[in-house]
This record gives structure tokens, sequence and C-alpha cells, in this order.
């Protein structure tokens, strides 16, 4: 190893007199380490390279971390890619730009990628730039395992340089922290540590207040458990606002599954076994129109919406039209036939786009999480999914409550005879209902290939907890399927950490069945002599 | 049977505790009415009352009904009766009011006196009330004597039907009442192939199968032709006396040949009572069925 | 005025030739499995296996006739009791392994040990006594149907949501039994059985046997739903099917008799569930999955609602079928099975066995119009 | 009445010709292939269908076996439990297969075996599993937990520095074992049991929303932390996409799986799952002169150029290789002869080592820790020196530590135990 260095040390002194960027020379060693076709042997390039950082160095650790340092497999030449998407190529060696070859990536591991992080953070740490600073200590704080801190000494150094006021407060945390965990430290100092932490007062702090608690002086170990309690407190607040909201992610997915069967089975009284097959063409749809523009993944994703409303609805306007119609008034007959068609369903997606998944990519807006207070933050898709399942319900009460097409639905469920006397064609309002009810799990399809994956299996797994939903909030009522679908995603997110994840799914379970048999009409049952028969 | 036991038992108790207390305290009353001076009553209803979403579809409705007497409800559409008779079968849960009936006229025992608000469907037809449909409703893909078989009154248990087989008497009850319905050389045919007014008459013929001493007929004669409706009018006058009727119906001629006693609902509650001609005459029953504008 | 039937007799010409054309061809499929192998007419014994496990899914069939072609309850879940069945014979055999498992330990089956169980849970407790597991295998599945029937009858909950909530059913006990927690298994389920009263489970006498027995149970389980359907109880299961509210205002109770027969039925479903266990040598959760049970339904669709033998019928056929798609193109199985379901409801409402009475014009007196 | 049934029965009769075709000519050797085409595991068993077919059409060009060609016999058991065992029955007595390649789930092995014992037939089981099993009539070619778990819970312990563990399974029995195992494992090597967490959840689990936020709470602890998943298949993508999506990256608590390979990751956008680990003893992007060719002669038999290959597959090539040299060593294809010249046979291995037949039916593996690229391919970051050989019986169990296989003499058995000197169980026949 020293010997390495020594060549390294040797050559870099040589190699001064090239330093333009980028062509310039390393040296075989380092090439040979870069070129090698086992990742184990970056190990020894970073550190290679980490005996000097220079400006080029860094730039060669930065392109290495992002993978786009490649080597020649026969003359270990180096090149550095121009950036992930083009196939140019430049030449290390002489800055000469080659396009089309085929080179070996100089791969690394997430292993060497963070010792390459910590040491650019180490150079960014005491960077000019206030930006990168205020992120390197930001990262030294938020990073979920402790990365390194640098020593006491350095960060004390620093410290007395900073200016800006945020890092500097952040720099005391991480100060705080260092010597929180040094046994070195006094009761006074760290009594005024515990402070620090206790504001601040991420995961990161708790655990070292938690550590602090056993400490021999009982005037610290009080201070800390105090801090500690604080902490911990708040954080189950926010943990139980965190379960309410998974709760209600939960909840929107299955309101979004269910609505749709909320009207096929609850307005027009059909069991429609292939409503998971029509979440399923809905999904599918979002992979088609990504296939089909690639390069704008988010236009992608809300034309899908119509798109899969349209796709799901003319699938269940032709189910309708072939087979739901001449079943009419024999609702365990429709059952069956439709739970044919489901199967016929998903072995043709099977046939027809080969029974792997398939991946949808969930565009950049929806990534990530929102931070709402100090230790809550929220997952952008699962807060994007909870408005949309509001939106897509608020749109299905406007349908049916302002349009005219929702005052033939209700006339024609409520009582049919008297409807078509009156001149309304009830056929086609049983289609025109039945392919709103299939548009929507389209649409519901759409919501779900962003969680989940995407395949022919999709369907299955929500149509029964989708029944579930519609029977629980008492069918023919579109709010007791809100109610239901939110009640079953809270109750299932508070039962998860007690329970376990399948037992929850079998409590809840076991406790519908039990609620339908004391209330066989649901939540918000319909009254009257309508609801008897 | 036990449950039926164990209720009239219940009943005679609360008797015995509520005796001095006034039923109007109450919401249903627990106590069965205080005889009238008329010894025959067998149905004795009182301020019934019951409310879909807010419409009330009986409204403090009262009346009783003699033993034998043939007793027939018009209204118009809306006006309660099918409500009614839901709540005496036990179908429809009262908000208020007390129904009680005596199963049998000739037992001027007070406690066994029924009261219908506290039992189900099963316990008011075993207790002697017989009903027939609105819409026909026999069992179709049987034959009419298997129809009647199952109507036939004898121990209802579940593993007593298993092994129960038809004895002479039984056979020729049977026989009897198919002749009365007119359907005996369709004995063995299916429910299903029957004419419209023929399934009525089956359906009479499973309520006389039940013998029951309360019949409640929900428009018999809708959708007969005017022969059928002959026949059935004979048939009613033939029941008369033997069993107490009640007919809720929209036919007036129908009405008219068979009652002398009728009451006009409206709104869920009695508008006016009497004969079919002061019925006929009366200005509220001319205002109710034309409406407000005439 | 004397030819007032109300009763079928008992044994019509239709039950005495569906035994004995059943028993016929039992006797047939053992005596040709018993000719010599390699003559002409041998049956290989995996065939009578095979053809053992279809007559356990034909009594199925015949219990899932009962309550929906009878009764009119479609249940999507009468998988749950045949799967219980099986468990109580799977443990059953598995206790009877004693101490040949792979660890030799003498009480613990080899899943407990793996998963460090120091003690036989209780309810595993005396299953090594056939006497009880016979018992249990009537018993835990009635026991099941009546505790589900007696809440779901006496609620009133009835039509679709009376089916969605017994697939909900089989769908939780599904779930329940993949738990390794539980104690029976979890996904492997039981399977490695040796010996049945002490016979070896793995020679061809005890298949051949097996089938034999399959054979008699379906004659009898046959009988036994046959005697129900021509009583005056049966008749009051289909006045129930075709117009449960009139039953109720005759005064019959009508959750008592759903209740009666829906535990019959879970009881003869356990019944097959014990008779299939041995013969496919594994029972694991995926029996209780929801496609198996409406699987058995299409049989019974398929085979004409409301006849017994059009169960037995439509079994044998949609297995059969099942097991030629899987082998000649697998791809369409699903298909295949999908359209049946569809086409069945649509135009073959009373089945393969309502086409057989059309054809041989001996309409019985059961015309099915369906009401439920 | 009678008529029709009789009508009917002849049908019957009729179909079960269907059942037993007619027997082919001598001159050929048949191999079964016994992978679900269809159900839900059809995704994963497909794939090595066409791999068998390829392999067997490769050899026939070879001039096939002992002069004799080899016939394919396809079946589809339809990721059906039982219909595993009837199928099996049926290549065994009606098609006498030679050898049957196939299985791919442990309950479908376990459903066969009773049947492959008592036929005495020879089943080649490709894919990872819980051990704890060895029989006379298996060949395992996949990895016994010693050949998966365990280097990769060393990797994650030495060279990652991790301190605190997240066991994720799906509750079915490799999972269980699994981290039964490397529980025991852990412990031995001094880690607390609040340092170990263990979570199961059913087959498709979609909604992981508190699972990840409990690791992220677990996580947090000042320790370096790693979640060692057993997730099967379907669960994966929603798992992996919360992860990313509550901001927990590979760099703050990797994820090492043991049943995420190639395929599953052909079909799904891998952004989120970029630099967690996976643990196999094969590669698609293993850098090797045979490995090359493999996957050219795959993709042109298949005319699909994008097919990808994965560690089953090249259980399966192995398998195949070491049952063709046994064949020829024992010279004849009695399944007998063939147990007995298995052991020790020795073919190379697609990423540069040998496999060689273990007395316990087990073979030599080596060990890879591959990196999650976006391009849905691993990068090695790690391997074992050299193969390690495969234990049916783990020492890390409690029921299992004493109990060892070896099918050759004077042993042969499956399970015998070391301290009492016995063999247990049936399988000591």
């Amino acid at each position: 190893m020293r010997k390495a260095f020594c060549m390294l040390a040797a050559v870099l002194l040589m190699s001064t007199a090239y330093a333009g960027e980028p062509n310039y020379e390393l040296s075989e060693s380092l090439k040979a380490s870069l070129a090698d076709s086992k990742v184990k042997s970056r190990d020894q390039a970073i550190a290679m390279l980490a005996e000097d950082l220079s400006e080029q160095h860094i730039s060669l650790l930065g392109k290495l971390k992002s993978g786009l340092v490649y080597a020649d497999a026969a003359t270990s030449e180096i090149y550095i890619r121009e950036d992930a998407a083009s196939d140019c190529y430049i030449r290390l060696a002489d800055a000469q730009q080659i396009c089309g070859i085929k080179l070996r990536r100089s791969g690394v591991s997430t292993l060497q990628k963070k010792k390459i992080e910590a040491l650019l953070l180490s150079s960014s740490l005491s960077s000019s730039d206030p930006e990168k600073r205020a992120a390197a200590v930001k990262n030294l704080l938020e990073s979920e395992a402790q990365s390194e801190i640098p020593s006491e000494q350095i960060l004390e150094q620093i410290i007395s340089k900073e200016n800006r006021r945020d890092i500097y407060l952040n720099l005391k945390v991480a100060m705080a922290l260092i010597k929180s965990a040094d046994e070195k430290t006094g009761p006074q100092e760290l009594i005024d540590c515990i402070d620090i932490l206790e504001d601040y007062g991420n995961a990161r702090c708790i655990s070292a207040l938690a550590a602090l608690k056993n400490h021999p002086n009982p005037e610290v170990a009080s201070h800390a458990a105090s801090a500690a309690a604080n902490l911990e407190f708040k954080q189950e607040v926010a943990d139980f606002f965190e379960k309410i909201f998974f709760g209600l992610s939960l909840g929107s997915v299955l309101v979004l599954a269910a609505v749709g069967l909320a009207i096929t089975f609850g307005v027009m009284g059909v069991i429609n076994m292939a409503h998971g097959e029509l979440i399923m063409l809905g999904a599918y749809t979002v992979w088609g129109l990504q296939q089909l523009m690639p390069q704008s993944l988010s236009t992608a994703l809300f034309l899908s919406i119509p798109c899969a409303f349209m796709v799901s609805a003319s699938v269940g306007m032709l189910i309708e039209h072939l087979v739901i119609r001449h079943l009419s008034g024999r609702p365990l007959e429709t059952l069956l036939a439709t739970f044919g068609i489901s199967l016929i369903l998903q072995q043709l997606v099977r046939t027809l786009f080969s029974p792997l998944n398939r991946a949808v990519a969930t565009p950049e807006f929806l990534q990530g999480s929102v931070q709402i207070a100090d230790n809550l933050s929220i997952t952008c898709n699962r807060l994007s999914i909870i408005f949309f399942c509001l939106f897509v319900f608020a749109v299905i009460l406007l349908v049916m409550k302002k349009t005219r097409l929702g005052l033939e639905v209700r006339a024609v469920s409520q009582n049919r005879p008297i409807a078509r006397a009156m001149g309304i064609r009830a056929q086609r309002v049983d289609l025109m209902t039945f392919g709103l009810g299939s548009g929507i799990a389209g649409v519901a399809g759409v919501a779900l290939s962003q969680i989940t994956n995407v395949g022919p299996n999709l369907g299955q797994s929500y149509i029964i907890d989708s029944f579930m939903v519609v029977v629980f909030g008492g069918s023919g009522n579109l709010f007791g399927t809100l109610a239901g679908g939110f009640i079953m995603g809270i109750a299932n997110k508070l039962l998860e950490p007690v329970s376990g994840a399948m037992l929850s799914k079998i409590i809840i379970l076991i406790a519908l069945i039990l609620f339908i048999q004391k209330h066989p009409r649901g939540l918000f049952p319909q009254r009257g002599r309508a609801a008897e028969d | 049977m036990i449950s039926l036991e164990k209720q009239v038992a219940q009943a005679s108790l609360k008797l015995k505790n509520l005796a001095q207390k006034s039923h109007l305290a109450h919401k249903h009353r627990q106590q069965p009415p205080a005889r009238l001076k008329k010894q025959d009553i067998v149905l004795y209803v009182e301020n019934l009352t019951v409310s879909f979403d807010g419409f009330k579809a009986l409204n403090d409705l009262t009346f009783y009904l003699n033993s034998g007497e043939l007793r027939c409800f018009i209204g118009p559409n809306g006006a309660g009766k099918s409500t009614m008779m839901d709540v005496l079968t036990g179908k429809t849960k009262v908000d208020s009011g007390s129904a009680w009936f005596v199963p049998d006229p000739g037992d001027p025992n007070p406690s066994h006196m029924l009261n219908l608000l506290e039992m189900d469907e099963v316990s008011i037809a075993n207790a002697g009330i017989g009903r027939k449909f609105q819409k026909p409703s026999v069992f179709e893909t049987l034959s009419v004597a298997q129809n009647l078989e199952l109507a036939l009154s004898m121990n209802r248990s579940v593993f007593k039907t298993y092994r129960s087989r038809l004895n002479g008497e039984q056979q020729d009850f049977m026989m009897a009442t198919l002749e009365k319905i007119r359907l005996s050389s369709l004995a063995n045919a299916l429910a299903a192939s029957l004419s419209h007014g023929q399934k009525q008459w089956l359906e009479i013929g499973m309520l006389l199968m039940q013998k029951p001493s309360l019949i409640m007929l929900d428009e018999p004669v809708a959708g007969m032709t005017p022969e059928e409706i002959e026949m059935t009018i004979a048939l009613l006058h033939e029941l008369k006396g033997q069993h107490t009727i009640m007919v809720v119906e929209h036919d007036m001629d129908f009405i008219r040949a068979i009652a002398n006693q009728v009451v006009v609902l409206n709104q869920g509650t009695v508008l006016a009572e009497g004969n079919m001609d002061s019925i006929q005459s009366d200005p509220r029953v001319i205002k109710a069925y034309l409406g407000e504008g005439l | 005025m004397n030819e007032l039937t109300v009763q079928e007799k008992f044994l019509s010409g239709e039950t005495k030739s569906f035994i004995l054309v059943t028993a016929l061809l039992g006797a047939v499929v053992v005596m040709l499995s018993l000719m010599p192998e390699g003559s002409f007419i041998h049956l290989p014994v995996y065939v009578v296996n095979l053809l053992g496990k279809y007559v356990t899914y034909a009594i199925l069939a015949l219990s899932v006739d009962l309550v929906w072609g009878y009764l009119g309850i479609l249940t999507l879940g009468h998988c749950v009791f045949f799967a219980l069945g099986g468990y109580v014979m799977g443990m059953y055999l598995t206790r009877s392994i004693g101490a040949q498992g792979v660890y030799g330990d003498p009480l613990l089956p080899d899943f407990m040990v793996f998963l460090n169980w120091h003690e036989l849970p209780w309810y595993w407790q005396g299953l090594q006594y056939f006497p009880l597991a016979a018992l249990l295998i009537i018993c835990v599945p009635a026991l099941l149907a009546y505790v589900f029937g007696r809440l779901a009858f006496f609620s009133r909950v009835s039509g679709v949501y009376l089916s969605i909530i017994t697939q909900a059913l089989t769908y939780a006990m599904m779930l329940a039994f993949f738990l390794n927690e539980l104690g029976f298994g979890g996904n492997n389920g039981l399977t490695d059985f040796k010996t049945l009263l002490g016979f070896s489970l793995q020679t061809d006498g005890m298949r051949i046997l097996l089938f034999a027995l399959s054979v008699v149970t379906l004659c009898l389980c046959y009988l036994l739903c046959r005697s129900v359907v021509v009583s005056k109880l049966g008749r009051l299961c289909i006045a129930v099917r075709d117009a449960e509210n009139r039953v109720r205002f005759i005064g019959y109770r009508v959750e008592n008799i759903k209740l009666l027969i829906f535990v019959l039925s879970a009881v003869i479903a356990g019944i097959a569930g014990a008779l299939y266990v041995p013969q496919v040598g594994i029972i694991n959760p995926s029996e209780f999955s929801p496609v198996n049970s409406i699987e058995i339904i299409v049989c019974v669709a398929l085979g004409g609602r409301g006849r017994l033998y059009g169960a037995v019928i439509g079994a044998f056929l949609v297995h059969i079928a099942k097991t030629m798609f899987t082998n000649l193109m697998p791809e369409f199985w699903l298909f295949a099975l999908g359209a049946l379901f569809v086409l069945v409801t649509l135009f073959l409402k009373d089945g393969v066995a309502g086409l057989l009475c059309v054809h041989l014009k001996t309409g019985s007196t059961e015309t099915l119009t369906d009401k439920a | 009445m009678k008529y029709s049934f009789t009508k009917l029965a002849l049908a019957a009769m009729f179909s079960l010709n269907v059942f037993c075709s007619v027997q082919a000519a001598d001159d050929t050797i048949k191999v079964g292939i016994m992978h679900s085409l269809s159900g839900t595991m059809a995704i994963s068993e497909a794939s090595l269908k066409d791999e068998m077919l390829m392999l067997i059409d490769e050899q026939n060009k070879k001039g096939g076996l002992l002069g004799k060609k080899l016939e394919a016999v396809v079946v589809d058991p339809a990721s059906d439990w039982p219909l595993f065992a009837e199928k099996s029955r049926e290549l065994l007595t009606k098609d006498k297969v030679a050898v049957v390649f196939g299985c791919w789930t442990s309950v479908s092995r376990k459903a066969v075996l009773p049947v492959f014992e008592e036929l005495n037939g020879l089943l080649f089981y490709p894919v990872q599993y819980e051990g704890e099993e060895s029989s006379r009539n298996i060949i395992y070619t996949g990895a016994a937990p010693n050949q998966q778990s365990i280097p990769a819970i060393d990797y994650l312990m030495k060279d990652i520095g991790v301190k605190r563990w997240f066991l994720a399974g799906t509750d079915y029995v490799f999972p269980r074992t699994a981290n039964k195992i490397i529980e025991a494992y852990l412990k031995q090597h001094g880690v607390a049991d609040e340092d170990i967490m263990i979570n199961y959840t059913p087959f498709g689990h979609s909604d992981w929303q508190s699972i990840v936020s409990e690791i992220k709470a677990f996580g947090s602890a000042g320790k370096k932390t790693a979640v060692v998943s057993t997730l099967n298949g379907d669960a994966n993508v929603p798992f992996y996409k919360e992860l990313a999506n509550q901001g927990i990256s590979a760099a703050d608590i990797p994820v090492m799986a043991f049943s995420v390979g190639e395929e599953e990751l052909s079909g799904i956008d891998t952004t989120p799952l970029e630099g967690h680990l996976a643990a196999w003893n094969y590669f698609q992007s293993v850098d090797n002169k045979d490995n090359a060719e493999f996957i050219k002669q795959f993709r042109a038999f298949t005319k699909n150029p994008k097919r990808v290959t994965n560690d089953p597959m090249e259980a399966h090539y192995i398998g195949f290789n070491l049952w063709v040299k046994a064949v020829e060593k024992a010279g004849s294809t009695d399944v007998n002869k063939v147990l007995d010249a298995i052991v020790g046979v020795k073919t190379p291995n697609l990423t540069g080592g040998m496999a060689e037949v273990l007395p316990n039916h087990h073979i030599t593996k080596p060990v890879l820790i591959g990196e999650i690229q976006s391009d849905g391919q691993f990068q090695v970051v790690w391997e074992t020196e050299q193969e390690v050989k495969g234990d049916a019986w783990s020492d890390y169990l409690e029921g299992s530590k004493d109990l060892i296989s070896d099918w050759t003499a004077p042993v042969k058995c499956g399970n015998f135990n070391v301290k009492t000197k016995k063999c247990l169980g049936s399988q000591s026949k």
C-alpha cells in the first residue's frame, strides 16, 4: 500500500506539468485498479486518490461515484463518459472524444460510494460556498446511519470560522453529538449539550440522549432523562399522526378500488367480480402510455387518467352489453359470469404482455417526502393518492347528484319500471352506469400503478377488500364507501404494529364478517321500503 | 314453540307488574288491553306509528277486529295498508303503539293474548295469523300439492320435517282445500305453470292449510279476470265466519261484493269507517282519493 | 284424486342408475388396475389415484349442490370445510409418522422441530388416534359451519352479501393457515405422509383401496343427500330458495333449515377433504384459496344445479378438462375455465344434466327456473 | 337416465385413454421437465423450461448421450402443489423418464419428494432453499443456507460494519429457516437481542408504510443498520419503492435480498432499488467466457435478445451437465447406477469455478454479493475466495446441528445423527 502511495506521489509530482483538465496522467497502478473487472480493486484506487485531494482527483472521485468512469479492458486506458445518456467518452490521457466504443464501467460499490462521499464531504465542510457547507452539515446530522463525523478538533476549527448562523447552529449540534459520546466531557458541558440535542431533537439526538440517561453523574442523567422523555413524547405524538396518515393513505387506496364497485354493486346491484381486472387494465394503460412517451413520464401519467377511464369503461360496457344485461335479476349468476370474465382478462393480459410485472416509472414530483413537522414527514406519492382519491370521489358525487345521468341512474336504481315509464331508457342507463363504475376502476388503476406491481394479478389482490369496503360502508351509499375505506385503513394501520401485518389483516376480515352479521346493511344502511326487497 | 310460550309467560309477568300503570306512559304498551265490552275482539291495534326517514307510513292507527269478521281496508297509494300488514306480521318494526292478538277467541284469559310487536314473523305465523302477499308468492318449482303440503299446519321443527310423511287425515284435508281453491285437477302441476289468478288461489289455499284464525289478504284479486274474481268472491263467502279476515283491495266492486264493514286509510291513519255506501259518499274520502283540487 | 304425490321415491330410477353406474365404473377401474402390468387393458395406478382425486371433488360438488342447488345459498367458500377436513386428516397422518420424521422426534412433527417448538400444541393432542381424528373430521367443519351459519343466517345475511362473506371467510382462513405461528405448517402445510391405520400409503394396493373407499363414500353421500332432498325438508329447501319470506310466513324457522343443511353440507365437504389428502399426499393453505371454491361452483353449474348427479358429472367434466388442458395447452386453461363460467351461466342454466333431461324427455319434477 | 349414464361412462373410459398415451420407442432417453407454465409461479419457472429444452437440444447436437437421443417430456404442474405430486407420478410411471428437472418452491419439492422416493426417481432441484433435507433421490443444485445467507451476513458484518439487523421476510418456510439460522449466527457473533428485529408479512404484501417506518426508526439508533430481506416475488417492488419514498437509500440502510434476481428485476423500474444488495451463486453480469457463451446460446434459442439469465438457470446448467457426466460414468441411465456414480462428479460452473457433487447430494458453489444497478443487472462487489460446500443440515439450528447427510457407503443416510450414530427417520432404507 505504502509503496503505491509513494509511487502515486512521485507520479503526481511528475504530472503537475500536464495538469490541464481533463487530460492528466494517472499512475499505472491507479489505472490498473480502476480498470480491473473486480469492484474490490476500487478500494485501492480510492485510497490512492484520497492521498491527494486535488481538484482533479475530487472531480475524478465525483465521476467515479456517479458511475461515469470507464476503462478499456484490454489497454487499461481510462475514459470519462460525458453523461449517462450519451454514448461518447473522453479519454483521460489525451482528452480526446471517442464515441460508440464498448468499454467496461469502472463500477463502485455503495460502500465505496460512501467513502467517496465522506471524502468529498470533508472537503466541502470547509468549502467556500456556504450552500455546500450547509448541505454538508445537514447531511452530517440527518443521515440515518452515523456517517463519519470529523474529529472534535477539526469541527472546532470549522465552527470558529463559520459565519452563517444556521450552519453554525447545526455545527454546534454535531459538536454536541460528539461531545455527548465522549467520556471526558464534563457534567456542565454535557448539560449544555443535552439542551442543544433536545432542541434539535431528531432520531440521532434521541439515541444520544438515551445513552446519556445512564451517566454516572445524577444531574446529567436526570437532565438527559427528562430531555429524552420530552422528545420521546413528541416522537410518540408524531408516530401517532404518522399511523393515522398511513391509515388514511391505505384507506384512500381501498376507497379508490372500491368506489367503482360502490356504483356497479351498490347502485345497480350488479356483482362485478371482474372489477379488479378493470383496475389492472387501468394500470396497464399507464404502462402503455409511458412506453409511448418515455421522455415525459408525468405527462404520460396525467394523460393516462382519462385514457385509463376510457379503456376500462369501454371494456366494462362491453361486458355489460354482452353478458351482464342477459343476466339481469340473477345476481348470483352475474357473479359467476363476471368471475369467468376476470379469469379471461387475466390470462389475456398474461398472454399479450407476458406474466412478468411491468415497469411503471414514478415521475419526479411524486417521489420523496414532505417534511410536515420536526419528526413527521409524509411521502409525496401517498399524499397525492389521498388527494386524488378525494378528487375522484368529489367528481363521482357531482356526477351522481348534479347531472342528468346521475338523476337517471338514481331513478332506475330506485324503481326501474317507473323510471322506464317516464321515458328513461333503462338499458342505456345501465350501460352508462356500468361504464362509469368500470371507468373509475381504471382511474384507480392509475393510482395503484404508482405504489404496487403492475402485473396480471394486480386486480385479484384488491377485489375481496373492495367488496368488504362496499358492504361495510353500506351498499348504495357512496359516503359509506368513503367512510368504510378510511375506517378499514386506519384500523389496519393501528393494529399492524401490535399484531403484525398478517394477523391484522385477518383480524380486520373477521371483524368485518362479524360486523356484517350484526348489521347486514352496513354502516349507513338505506332505509325504507325500497331497501327491503 | 318454546319461544312462543316464553313470550306468553313474559307477557303475563309484565301484566302483573304493570297492572296499575297507565299504558300511555309506555312506548309499546306492555300489558294486554282491557277487554272491551264486545267479547269477541281478536285483534287490538292501537296508536301504531311507523316512519321511514321522516315519512309517516302509519300515523296513530287504531282499530279493533272482531272474531269471524271480514273487514276490508281501502285507501289511496301510500295510505299505509301494506305497512299495516307488515307490522302485524312482524316484518316491520314500529316506532310506537301496540298490537295484541287473541289466538283463541273462546279463551277469556287476558294473559293468553299475544303482543304481536314483540314477536317475529315465524311466531306470528305459528300463532295463527296467515298472510297473502300483494305479489303472488308461491314456490314456483314445487307442485301445487307440494306447496300445500309445506303449508300444512304441523310441527315445524327441522328434524320433524325430515321424517314427515302425510297421513290420511292430512291427505283428506289437502284434497278438500284443493277442491276449495279449484285446483284439484292441477294438483301435480308445477306452481310456475299456473295462471296469475290460480297462483293467488294457491296462496289462499296455503293459508287455509295453516288453519289460521286470522287471515290477511293483500290485494287478492289484483290481475284477475272477471270470472276469477267471481270465483274468489265465492271463495271468500265460504271462508267468512270460519276465519277472521282482513282484506286490502282497490277493486271497489269486489269489496262491495264481500264486505259490509270497510275502513278507509289515508296517510297512515283511519279516515273513515262504515259500510260501503256511507264510505263512498263521505266527502273526506272523496277528497283523499281525488285530491285537494276538486 | 288418488294420485296426489308430494314425495318422490327415495330410490327412483335415476338414483338407482346413479349408484349402479358409479359402483360399476368404480369396480371396472379397480379391476383394470389389478390386471397384470403390461397387459393391454392395464390401468396404471396413478390414473386410479387421479380418479380417486376426482371422486373426492365430486363429493365436494355434491355438498355444494345441496346448499346452492337446493337451498339457493351461493357459497364461495365451501373449500373451507373441505380443507379443514383435509387438515384434520393431515394432522392424523402426520402424527402417525411417529419417530419416522427426518429429525426422529417421536412426538413433534418435523416442521415444529425446525421452528424450535418444544411442546405439541393442545390441538394436536390425541390426533394419533384414528377414531378421534375421524370424529374431528366431522366435527371441525360442522362446528365452523354452525358458528358461521348461526351468525349469518340468524342475522338474515343473504344473497350476494352472504356469498361475499363466505369468500371473505375462506380468504381469512387461508391467511390464517399461512401463519407459521398457528402450528399447521404454514405455507408448506403437511406432507410426507407414511401410513394410514398402520398400512403404508405408498403401495398400489392402498391407492386402489383409497379409490374404492372414495367411490363408496360418494355413493353413501349421494344416498344421504338424496334422502334429504326427497323428504319434506328437501322441498322446504327449494321453497326457501324460491321464496324465503313466504316460508317464514308459513311458520318455519328458515334459519334452522339453512343451518342444518349448511352444517350437513360442511360435514360432507369435510369428509371429501379427508379422503382427498391421503390420495394427493399434501395439504396446504392454498386449498383454502377462494378460486378453488369458485371452481367447485362452476362444476355444479356445469353439471346442473339442483340435481345431485349433475354435480357429480360436473365435477368429473371440469377436472378431466383441467387435466387435459394442463397437459396439452397450459396457457389456455384459464381461458377455457373463464369461458365455461360465462357460457354456462348464459346458455346452460340447467347444466349438462338439464340437457340430458331435455334430451331424454324425462324431465323430473324439479325444473329449475332460478329465483335465487 | 340409465342410458345417459352408460354414455357418460363410455365417455369417461375413453378420456382415460388420454392419460395413458402410447409408450415411446426405446432409442431415446426421456428427460422430464416439471416447471409451472401457468399460475402464479409461471413468472419464475417458465424460463427454466426454455433453458432445459435448450440444454437438451445442445446435447443432442453433440450426439446425444450413450448413443441415444435425449427426449424432453414437458409437463405443467400449474403452480398447484398437489398437481406437482400428480405430474411427477405421471412422469415416472407413464413416461418412465430417466431424470426430472423441476420444482421451484419448497412446498412443491416437499409435495413430490415422497413420490420420487417411492418410485425411485431422480430429481434435480435448482433453487436456493432452506436446507434441512437430504433425499437419496434429489440432487440439490441450488444453494443451501450456508451457501447464501451466512456469507452474505459475513459481508454485511465485516465489510459494511452492520451492527443492527432487521430481518424482513414473507411468512413461509424459507424465510423462517433462513432467519432462524441468521439469528443464531448473529447471536454467536455477539449481536444483542435488541439489535435484531424479525418481521413477517403475507405473500404479495403491498402496503409497506408502517414496516418501512419501523425500519427507519430501528435504523436511527445510531448504529449501522441493514435489512436482510427474504421477501418473495411480488412483495419486493412496493417494498423498495416505499423505502425510496421514505428517503432511505442503500447507503443509509442497505437491503440484502435472497430472492431478488435478474428475472424479477427485468420487469420493474429499478431506480428505487439501485445500490441494494443480493446474494446469489451466479449473476448474469459475471465476466466469464462460459457465461457469455451460455447467455448467447440462450438468447439465440429463445429468439429474444433481451432474455436474462439467473441463478436457478445456472443451477440447472450445472445439474444437467452433472447428470450427463454421471450417466457417462455409470454407462447407464438407471437411477441407482447414476446415483452411485454421481457423488464426486465435477463440472465447471458459469462463474469460473467447479461444481462438485457432495456425498450429501448438494454441490459446491461460490457465493457472490451483487449490487443492483440501474439497468437491472447486478454488479458483483464481493465473492468468496473459493467454493462453499453445501450443508444440508444447518449447524445453527437446534434440531439439526448433530445431523449430517452422506449417501456414500458406509453411512448411506440422509439424516445421520453423529452423536447417537443413528440414522433417523424413514430415509434409512
